[in-house]
């Protein structure tokens, strides 16, 4: 049997952006938990890890190396496989999401059709995950979580969705490297002032930016962690690395939400001046943005649940509508 | 606890792994959000501003035990409370350490006196106790020395070389 | 509501529950001076006229602060006292009945004020006094399967 | 097939909240039946917080039971000495100095101050908002330093004396308290800012958990609960004790009764406290800090005497039944968590989870102080 060149190099480079994939989503669960706990450090007048390691750099190592040598603990009356799989299909989805999104012109897991598509659908898996782990975890504070995830992410996901058609109308294209490129130049060309397609284009951005707090489960939104009602939600059962999974799971989905935002947005790796686009533009505006959700969950409070839901259904939905009808509008007589 | 019992010398050697393994264990150590009287809040003080345990990596407050290091007894354990303790103790994944925190988790303290009827004295009558912080309540300056008492236990080094009495 | 009227209430606490004639004891009302005692007003009643102190008080718009025993072991007697106040003048009622120490039973007031529940679930963890018609007198702050009254004078001896 | 919907929809299960629970603030449990996420019935079951201090107060002499009164509420520990110490002073016939009445009013604002700043903080952690609570602390922190200074406790104060305080208090407390209360007044706009004024909080608790005054008359509820109520209930004002007749101040009365009222009360009451921690110290006389002729083992006459004070959480009460020895016969404590706490079953009923925990966190509850 003979083994083609190209099937070697494809099996070669499929293995690299795996591994670089996850090494990406890895590396970024541990420095975003540092700045997650630095950060608010500095809001609340105090230093925050600094003792590990310099300036506490090694802090999320620490924790890395401890979380994986803890004790797995699967609670009697637990279904241990779906237990065991729920981490799994939480963090899967998260990394594929990743791989469709162009960081630069060049760096970019895969260039396809149908990225942005490819990118909601997998999100979406994280939801089953998370449900099926409080499910499985035979804990009632876990299946209040668990239910409370499905009602919350249908709730967002439908903004979320209208946002995009919306933006899908305006760009013609699903293939999220066209639709960066399409915003080339100073920032005047992002879709976030693309007021000609739609005057509503920053509110549709503020939709989107609170859909995706609220999809991947973020304070104010924490809803299934909500630690002074359900002790720690769906993730109460877990232990060590089955928790630590679920933990860098909720920065690879924060990492991939600001991405998008980026990238349908903020016009990916372009420069706000037009000047030297690259992988740098883009990774300065998602962390802004990453930091921007880091800044919110140590500021607010949380919500209530029906509070959110109205939220969503009576308020961000409509809004939604509004902007997909007055886009709609808009493209046909301009 | 486990370095002080006799393991039988195997063939392959981890020393400088297990070394590795204490140092990331004693450097992130999680407590459990666990208050039962009057130290827990100084506890909570120890957690806040001035005092600031985040600087150990050790702020990270976890209310599941599955997810906890460290148990700090903070305050009066009752006979009420004892079967609590006992299985928020097993509840916790090994390798696991508890701080006693007052003189009340260390032997009762002011709640001990001929004929009482309601307080276990000394909650190492329930489950082993690694560190104990004595006071009533210990000072937040306590607390954070107990749980640099607690990393030397685990490296075998102190973070900072004792203050010579001056 | 003057002490003046309450004292005049108290009095007709006999009258009122004249149904029950073989306790015609009246109540004892002693106006006290606060600034010595603490309270206004010192109504000691025998054990069935509780409710109806209750009631009278409950009617007069009082709070009722606690329900505390105390072991007169000496004379083989436990006191139940009621401490009620208003929030209107900041007179207090002190309302006080005795029961046998063998067999500490009185009514429950609990239907009158529902937050005498756990101050007579207090009581009887402490005191052993058995409050009949209370909802559910379980442990309150002693272990479920508590058997102790650790308050009365003879425990632990 | 309406009963069997009916019948469907009304399958509960129970949960069992504590006794470790974020939520709770130490050692309660409730018992709670659910439906959904709505509450059927909430039985909070307490006892795992209990102390013995009842016991103790019989078995100790009058002075030695002193810094077990700092040991029940914990958080406002000069309030529970005072009334303490109050009470045995009454039975005992023992006049205070003016200066140590002073003396006491201001440490017991201060730590008023303090317990109202940490209860902000913690029941915005039940809200889920971290960072108030640091901010709080940050305040607290100085009061401490300033009580330390006078007192040598951060926490469980044991101050007061029969006849006095044990220690007299400085031009370095006088000028750093003076600091604290411009600080604290020129933080308060803040936290109005952070906390008041923010959307969510304020959905929060706006008509959430309303209490009626008259639950709060029918089970004893007082302090902020009450106040919270529509009911300007203050023992300060009511009983008037110590110097406070002799100070103006506000008692501050919301009429909503939900969890918005409970926490404007309590913000006010800081106000109010630093006014009159303020009017206490220009108006602090010299003199002595102890009553003359106070006898080392106190013998109080026989008799019975109740005193009351106003706590950072209701009112506190002290029943001290003495028979002439050293020892009190009978020192029943009235604790103001406790009524407060009991009218958590009534009032949660049919409400959210997420909701009757901003309830339950706002009758500002300390579990020892409960079960004592």
């Amino acid at each position: 049997m003979i083994i083609s060149h190209e099937l070697v190099i494809g099996v070669v480079r499929l293995t690299l952006y795996v591994v670089g994939l996850i090494a990406f989503a890895a590396f970024n669960a541990a420095y975003l938990s540092l700045l997650e706990r630095k950060a608010p450090a500095w809001f609340q007048l105090r230093y925050g890890p600094k003792e590990v390691g310099p300036f506490g750099l090694l802090q999320p190592v620490a924790d890395g190396i401890k979380l994986l040598t803890k004790q797995l603990l699967v609670q009697e009356g637990a279904d241990v496989l779906l237990f065991k799989l729920a981490p799994v299909m939480v963090i899967v989805p998260a990394i594929m999401c990743l791989a469709v999104i162009p960081f630069s012109e060049t760096i970019g897991g895969r260039n396809i059709n149908l990225g942005l598509l490819a990118t909601f659908s997998f999100s979406a898996i994280h939801v089953l995950g998370t449900m099926l782990g409080g499910w499985a975890s035979y804990n009632k504070y876990a299946s209040i979580a668990a239910a409370r995830v499905v009602a919350q992410n249908i709730a967002y996901e439908i903004p979320l969705l209208l946002v995009v058609v919306a933006l899908v109308m305006v760009t013609h294209t699903f293939n999220l490297h066209e639709i960066v490129a399409q915003q080339a130049g100073a920032f005047w060309h992002w879709n976030i002032l693309r007021l000609q397609a739609s005057p509503l284009m920053p509110l549709a951005f503020l939709i989107f930016f609170t859909c995706m707090l609220a999809e991947s489960n973020r304070a104010p939104f924490d809803m299934i962690e909500a630690e002074s009602e359900l002790v720690a939600g769906a993730f109460t059962e877990y232990s060590g690395m089955g928790f630590g999974i679920f933990f860098i799971a909720e920065y690879a989905n924060i990492v991939v939400g600001c991405s998008l935002a980026t990238v349908l947005f903020l016009g990916g790796w372009h420069c706000p001046f037009g000047l030297l686009p690259g992988l740098h533009w883009f990774l300065i505006k998602m962390y802004a943005l990453c930091f921007a959700v880091i800044w919110v969950r140590w500021s607010f409070p949380r919500t209530q649940f029906y509070g959110l839901l109205n939220l969503s259904w009576k308020f961000l939905i409509p809004l939604a509508f509004i902007h997909l009808a007055l886009t709609a509008v808009m493209l046909k007589l301009v | 606890m486990e370095k002080q019992t006799e393991i039988p010398s195997g063939l392959v050697h981890f020393a400088a792994l297990d070394k590795m393994l204490n140092l990331a264990r004693a450097n992130s150590l999680w407590p459990m959000t666990f208050g039962l009287a009057c130290c827990a809040i100084e506890m909570m003080a120890t957690g806040a501003s001035r005092f600031d345990m985040a600087r150990f990596g050790c702020e990270v407050f976890r209310p599941s035990p599955r997810q906890c290091d460290l148990m700090i007894v903070c305050g009066t354990v009752n006979k009420k409370m004892a079967p609590a303790v006992i299985t928020l103790y097993d509840q916790m994944p090994e390798p696991k350490w508890v701080l006693a925190l007052g003189n009340c988790a260390i032997s009762g303290g002011p709640f001990k006196f001929p004929g009482q009827y309601a307080v276990v004295e000394g909650v190492d009558k329930l489950i082993p106790v690694d560190i104990y912080v004595p006071g009533c309540p210990p000072r937040p300056e306590a607390l954070i020395e107990g749980i640099l008492k607690l990393e030397e236990k685990l490296t075998g080094w102190r973070r900072w070389p004792v203050a010579s009495a001056s | 509501m003057p002490i003046s009227t309450l004292k005049i209430k108290f009095a007709n606490i006999a009258v009122r529950t004249a149904a029950t004639p073989d306790s015609p004891v009246t109540p004892l009302v002693i106006e006290t001076q606060h600034a010595t005692k603490g309270y206004d007003l010192d109504v000691t009643v025998p054990v069935e006229r509780v409710v109806d102190a209750a009631r009278i008080m409950d009617e007069t718009a009082f709070m009722l602060e606690a329900i505390s025993g105390v072991d007169w072991i000496a004379e083989q007697q436990v006191e139940v006292v009621y401490d009620y106040t208003t929030v209107i003048s900041g007179a207090r009622v002190v309302v006080r009945t005795r029961v046998p120490r063998m067999t500490p039973e009185l009514p429950t007031i609990s239907d009158i004020y529902p937050g005498a529940n756990w101050h007579e679930r207090e009581a009887h963890d402490f005191f052993g006094i058995v409050f009949t018609g209370h909802p559910e007198l379980i442990p309150l702050l002693l272990p479920e399967d508590a058997d102790f009254h650790p308050l009365r004078k003879d425990f632990g001896a | 097939m309406s009963i069997e919907a009916q019948t469907l929809h009304r399958e509960t299960f129970i949960l069992n909240l504590g006794p470790q629970h974020p939520a709770t603030h130490g050692v309660l449990r409730i018992k709670l039946t659910l439906d959904g996420e709505y509450i059927e019935n909430a039985e909070p079951v307490i006892g795992y917080g209990h102390r013995m201090h009842e016991k103790m107060g019989e078995n100790r002499t009058y002075a030695k039971f002193l810094p077990n009164t700092a040991r029940m509420d914990y958080v406002a520990a000069m309030f529970n000495t005072h009334g303490y110490v109050c009470a045995i002073e009454r039975l005992a016939g023992i006049t205070v100095p003016e200066r140590a009445d002073f003396i006491r009013v201001i440490t017991a604002e201060l730590n008023r101050v303090a317990s109202h700043l940490l209860w902000v903080g913690a029941f915005l952690i039940d809200l889920g908002g971290f960072t108030p609570l640091l901010y709080t602390f940050d305040d607290r922190e100085q009061i401490l330093d300033l009580l330390e200074a006078v007192t040598g406790a951060r926490l469980t104060f044991c101050y007061y004396r029969f006849g006095g305080v044990c220690n007299d208090i400085d031009d370095d407390f006088i000028a750093g308290t003076r600091k604290f209360v411009a600080r604290l007044r020129s933080r308060m706009a803040m936290y109005h800012a952070l906390i008041t004024k923010n959307v969510i909080f304020r959905r929060r608790c706006e008509n959430i958990g309303p209490i009626s005054a008259e639950i709060c008359r029918k089970y004893g509820a007082t302090g902020p609960v009450i106040r919270g109520s529509g009911v300007a209930y203050d023992v300060r004002k009511a009983e008037p004790y110590s110097i406070y007749p002799r100070l103006d101040f506000n008692v501050p009365v919301y009429d909503q009764g939900d969890c918005m009222a409970r926490y404007l009360v309590r913000m006010d009451e800081i106000v109010e406290s630093l006014r009159i921690v303020e009017q206490a110290l220009e108006r602090l006389p010299s003199g002595p800090i102890m009553a003359e002729k106070v006898p080392r083992i106190l013998k109080p006459p026989k008799g019975d005497c109740y005193f009351n004070v106003e706590s950072a959480r209701g009112s506190f009460g002290v029943r001290v039944i003495s028979d002439g020895t050293d020892k009190a016969y009978r020192l029943k404590l009235r604790s103001p968590c406790f009524s407060n706490l009991s009218i958590f079953q009534e009032c949660s009923r049919g409400m959210l989870l997420a909701d009757a925990l901003a309830l339950l966190g706002t009758l500002d509850l300390v579990i020892p102080d409960i079960d004592r």
